[in-house]
């Protein structure tokens, strides 16, 4: 089990703001092929993954980071702090 | 190091001049302030966060830039939530003994919080919602701090 | 542009916040401000000018800070006379729409009055009072805005 | 006749802020010459011009810039403000 996070238009095109997934994933890649597969909604946020970023357990990571161990998961759009 | 990710309104003046105060052996302070401008329309902003992550990531850049350069100390102060134009959205303070430590560090936080902190402003202006999308700009400024 | 060479002490805070205040057009706004620092048995400090060049050169450095830069305003506050370990000596006050030209003109500003506007320190400690030296570094930093 | 005017330790070595000259030179070179040879504390402040700076008329320039038609001539060390 792992909690899964999305973030500002990923949120508001997936429609919620976490959830938590049974998987066995083994990285964050597989994790999101997982996640298109289940509903259009996901295919959509998921299409241009070069327009995501993700972190696992907190820290920024690719895309292909592994997912053994991790508690949560975020997917969200480059940030726009400052 | 002070670090502080808050919904509320912060004065920044009160903030800059406390700051300064407390730090009258650096000799040098810098502040940097980004205030939500009410251009082009703008009727509010919403900055969204990662709670948890957001101080995590906050305190990584800042610990960079007491190691990085001579900073007798930094604070950081970033706003989340709505906020309307003429608002302060956050702030950065360093003190050093030289000001070009003190100018190279407030630099450095700025480029790092812009694209490596989790925060995400959203604009509202009559009629339409938009997510500020990130500048190349931005992300090509860290490039700057690599390597020397 | 608002440039104020006086004697009397200033309020860092305040400035800084009114400063801000009245810039919300700008989005960005980046201050320095220098410090007495009282270390080294420092008791107090001196500054003599030159009036009338004084103000002659900071608007010459001002000028061509708003020339080089997209800036929506900068300040200029320096005292002269005597000041204690503590006090603010002067700040420089930034507002741009971008960051960078917040960030680059108050640099500037900062390198050029260092060495081009007529004002020299002297340091009082118990039994001794000296002249500060410029700085090799000081001058040199100059040499960063030639040609770009 | 100009207005001379020393500052920081200039003015301490030569003992004075300001004085009114009458002088012929053409050049602050060669105003410096003049003072140079009036007195002993003149020969010690201008006895290493690397180290002095000068502005005509408020304005900082070389110790070859022409003096005609100046009104005011400054001397002092390099700056320390900031």
């Amino acid at each position: 089990m792992i909690d899964v996070l999305y973030f500002a238009w990923v949120r508001e095109r997936i429609g919620l703001p976490k959830e938590r997934i049974e998987t066995q994933a083994a990285t964050v890649a597989d994790l999101v092929e997982e996640l298109k597969a289940r509903e259009e909604r996901y295919a959509l946020a998921f299409s241009d993954l070069s327009a995501l970023r993700v972190a696992v357990d907190q820290d920024l990571t690719d895309f292909d980071a592994p997912l053994a161990g991790a508690r949560e998961v975020a997917f969200f759009p480059p940030m726009t702090g400052g | 190091m002070d670090i502080r990710v808050q919904a509320a309104p912060f004065d920044f003046g009160a903030e800059a001049g406390a700051f300064a105060e407390g730090h009258t052996q650096a000799g040098a302070i810098v502040t940097f302030t980004g205030v939500v401008r009410g251009d082009d329309s703008l009727t509010r902003m919403e900055i969204e966060h990662y709670p948890g992550m957001t101080e995590r990531a906050l305190e990584k850049i800042a610990g960079q830039a007491m190691d990085r350069w001579a900073l007798a100390d930094c604070l950081v102060i970033h706003r989340h939530g709505p906020m309307v134009p003429g608002e302060a959205i956050m702030m950065v303070a360093t003190a050093a003994r030289h000001r070009a430590d003190a100018f190279a560090a407030a630099e450095f936080l700025m480029d790092y919080l812009k694209s490596r902190a989790p925060f995400w402003k959203k604009e509202y202006r009559e009629g339409a919602e938009d997510w500020v999308a990130a500048k190349d700009a931005d992300e090509a400024a860290l490039g700057r701090w690599d390597g020397d």
